[in-house]
């Protein structure tokens, strides 16, 4: 078995939640790596502070759709305040040393041992951590 | 070729230090390939009993250094036979190509003209002719493809014209393998009064290069590609260009006379290597060039072939879709699968210590044209072995049973 | 400093192979240093175990060099107080400044501005700037120095006036020695709004060098003259400045995306790296940095300070006039004889085993300003010995009693 | 004792031969080597085909002006066809595998134990050659 191909991973890519277009979304991001060529973009409405309507549509691999799916399944309905806090918790812990609460998004732990990859973890985490900074 | 009875791949491979040290199945040798013993030694030789700058010294390690450097300039010129002053040392295949870019063709272009692409071309010689274009308000004519990926002459032809000031073109693509017909494009340009640029990075390992043969204006290529070491490349240029070429950095080394007003430069190729070179590289390049000889080009090239052929049927078998089908192919295959992402499957294999390529080879606007973000790629060289070959498929089997 | 006391200069030297495998005297480390050991071993290893072209590859060799070399750009700007998106990798020295100049300068200079340049500039620091200045109609403005050799601040504040673009300035001068008053010239520059490039190509052994403290728009320097390979040198430039700055070469990895139109170019440092860049010198260059910090850039001044002084005393004593008087001086001497040509010296030292330089160390219109053609130089590092400037004293006589 | 600093060497650079400046000369012929600075001028006329009042000045080492004084000891008065000869045989010895019979001019041929030093055994001879190449 793979290390970095867990089942859920795997679960994810193949079916990902929330993976649609939305033409009249009211924030729309890039999440765009150059060197790969992953290439998603992400629609959200804010309402009442809140994400709302979160889905994403694109291409990319495995690891950077299942990551993708991942942000819409669990930040999708969250305030901006937590839904930002949690994705800079989940950038810290594929990138430094943070743990993670959320079982689901501990699987990502793994992506430091594959340096090649995190920017796949963190594709779609990256341009929401960038709205949301931006816009705090 | 059959490997047991000609070509002794062991052999080879005892050259190749990384082999032992740390081993794995390298089949991304399009990206840069590994170096031999007698390279590497080189440069620890350079360092550990002849180290010195060149072109100053007037005392032993100086002038012995110089005449290490300039001998590795003949060296690289016989390699494509070229003379020697014809040679300029480079920062690398990128760095020849924008010097030909800025230091000529920015300089020739005037309205109506324009310059030629191949659509398939490595960003390298690509940007810069955008660039260059943009500059001088002239187009930039992409010359696409045909189905097969492969460049059509009639096409070529017809497109090619007397407003052509430029033809950019790689002798081998790095994505398709596609060794293109540029004999015959270089000798139509020259009719229409063109220039040729050729970008020889993925060819020299592939077969023997002529440049007097070849007819080209310009060849670009890097040194880590073929065994060398990175930090060098070389360009080739006929001596009437390389005269009317203007250097694009300045400083010591390039210069005739200097005075605070007013400075006159030297001629080529020295005009075009301000500063320190990267002398070690240079040497390590024509050490390189040393095995390559040794070697032989056609054996490593039909070793490499085999290994291409029998690589495509694996990947045919399999069910992956080889990008192109061109006419002559060096040893570089692309290829896709419609529900496997290229780089899932550079992970999984990198897992079983096969390294290769995925991603888009520094060519999007071409991938993009074929509805592609990014393929899986494998390129082989003299090193590699049949075995890998089956490696390979287990694990593309693996990939499969673990994705879909 | 007594060297036998603080300094085992002989431990040092055991860490340059050369010394045991061409033993000499060494005295033209402002031409470019030797090369410790753990340098010369970093490069070897990453061609015989981590060999991988970096930034694309998704394997383990490729990620590996990947993080090699981002790890050595913050070994580098750490050394200098920088942030690692500060410091760009270059081909050298020359090819930093010629970026500044050309990525830079050539597109902000308009009518009636000035760039200023001091007088003993290196030709990289001269001709890039006059080349500058040609191509947009400016004047380039030459600051003299004092009978002493040194920047006359007095004079440096009135010439650098509110239609100064940029100055241009060694931190140390590689012909005198001059170690130059940037600090003053820097604060008066910006507060006439103009920016300063540091060429630093000798400083970086003699003092311990902070951006931060010098306040510094640029600063650029070279691999090989501080105990690296040659292939490799850095430009650091204020994040300002790296923003507006254009890229000068065009190609793989400085893209953001490339369409057949248009491409859009990477944030810096990434835009100004096209190409795949020297890899094993730019790692190599780490290890130099690494080594430097675990002696010290200070006692490795102190010790070459002491050497200067000496050799100074030497010199003087045989009759030997040395080029300027300035307050400040890093390791470098440059002196005539009336009756002894520098290459007739050089050449009998030479056959003495003692490499010193003799030429007009790129700087000719300042030789020239001067009344001299050429002169000897002698320059130390960490590794030279009193022993060796005995050595050079009875070359020197010898010398003289030959061509006298 | 030396071997670049041959007795015949170090006796012409202390008394160099035929050095001295003559601006009205037919012909001026730069001899300057950027790499070092070493920089003279030759002069001479052509008067029926024969290299008269060949002389020197400048400023150069003891080895290049050695060799600018001995070629216009040996140079001066020969005819254009001669001096070219002789001069390409110098140039062959000091860089190839030539031999010279004039025993003065053989004592450069240790120069080519001195590759720094070669470009200013050759400085003026290859001035003159090249004049003489392309008026041949
Ligand atoms: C003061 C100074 N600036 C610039 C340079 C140029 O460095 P490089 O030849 O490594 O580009 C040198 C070295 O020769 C130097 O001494
Ligand atoms: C066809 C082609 N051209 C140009 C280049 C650029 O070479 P380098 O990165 O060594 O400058 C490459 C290598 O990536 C290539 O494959």
């Amino acid at each position: 078995m793979s290390d970095l191909y867990h089942p859920l991973i795997l679960k994810h890519s193949r079916e990902p939640l929330h993976f649609h277009e939305r033409k009249d979304a009211e924030i729309i991001l890039d999440a765009y790596n150059p060197i790969c060529g992953d290439d998603y973009k992400i629609y959200l409405d804010l309402v009442d502070d809140h994400l709302e309507a979160l889905s994403f549509d694109g291409y990319g691999c495995a690891v950077s759709k299942a990551s993708a799916s991942l942000l819409a399944q669990k930040l999708g309905g969250k305030s901006r305040g937590e839904a930002h806090k949690q994705l800079q918790r989940f950038l810290e812990m594929v990138t430094g040393s943070g743990t993670m609460i959320d079982e689901d998004l501990a699987v990502f732990a793994m992506a430091k041992k594959y340096p090649g990859r995190i920017t796949c973890v963190t594709l779609a985490w990256q341009a929401l951590d960038e709205f949301l900074s931006q816009h705090a | 070729m059959s490997e047991n009875l000609v070509w002794d791949v062991d052999r080879i491979r005892a050259d190749f230090p990384i082999f032992d040290r740390t081993p794995h199945i390298y089949l991304d040798n399009a990206a840069t390939t590994h170096k031999p013993a007698s390279v590497i030694k080189a440069i620890t030789d350079f360092y550990e009993m002849h180290n010195a700058n060149v072109h100053r010294g007037i005392y032993h390690l100086g002038s012995a250094a110089s005449q290490r450097y300039a001998e590795a300039r003949s060296t690289v010129a016989d390699f494509i036979g070229a003379q020697a002053s014809e040679i300029i040392f480079t920062a690398g295949c990128t760095d020849s190509i924008n010097l030909v870019a800025f230091g000529l063709i920015d300089n020739k272009l005037s309205e109506g003209d324009t310059i030629v692409c191949l659509a398939s071309e490595h960003h390298a010689n690509l940007v810069p002719w955008q660039e260059v274009a943009r500059r001088n308000n002239v187009q930039l004519k992409i010359l696409h493809l045909t189905d097969l990926l492969d460049l059509d002459l009639t096409q070529a032809y017809s497109f090619i014209d007397r407003n052509t000031k430029l033809v950019a073109i790689a002798h081998t693509s790095n994505v398709t393998g596609a060794r293109y017909p540029i004999e015959e494009v270089i000798a139509h340009s020259h009719k229409m009064g063109a220039m040729v640029l050729v970008d020889a990075a993925q060819a020299l390992l592939s077969e023997s290069v002529n440049v007097q043969d070849l007819g080209a204006d310009f060849l670009a290529f890097s040194g880590h590609k073929m065994l060398g070491p990175t930090g060098c490349g070389v360009l080739y240029g006929r001596p009437e260009h390389l005269e009317q070429m203007q250097a694009i950095r300045f400083g010591g080394d390039m210069i005739r006379r200097v005075e605070y007003d007013q400075s006159t430069f030297a001629a080529a190729p020295r005009r075009f290597e301000a500063g320190t070179p990267p002398i070690a590289a240079v040497i390590g390049l024509a050490k390189a060039v040393d095995y390559i000889n040794r070697v032989g080009v056609k054996a490593i090239a039909d070793h490499s072939k085999a290994l291409t052929v029998a690589a495509q049927e694996l990947l045919t078998e399999e069910g992956f879709a080889v990008l192109g089908r061109p006419k002559h192919r060096g040893p570089i295959l692309s290829f896709s699968h419609s529900r496997i992402h290229p780089h899932d499957l550079a992970s999984i294999l990198d897992e079983r210590g096969i390294a290769i390529r995925a991603g888009h080879h520094c060519a999007q606007p071409f991938l993009k044209h074929l509805g592609l973000m990014a393929t899986a790629r494998v390129s082989f060289s003299l090193y590699n072995t049949h075995a890998e070959i089956e490696s390979l498929g287990e694990g593309l089997r693996h990939a499969k049973a673990l994705l879909l």
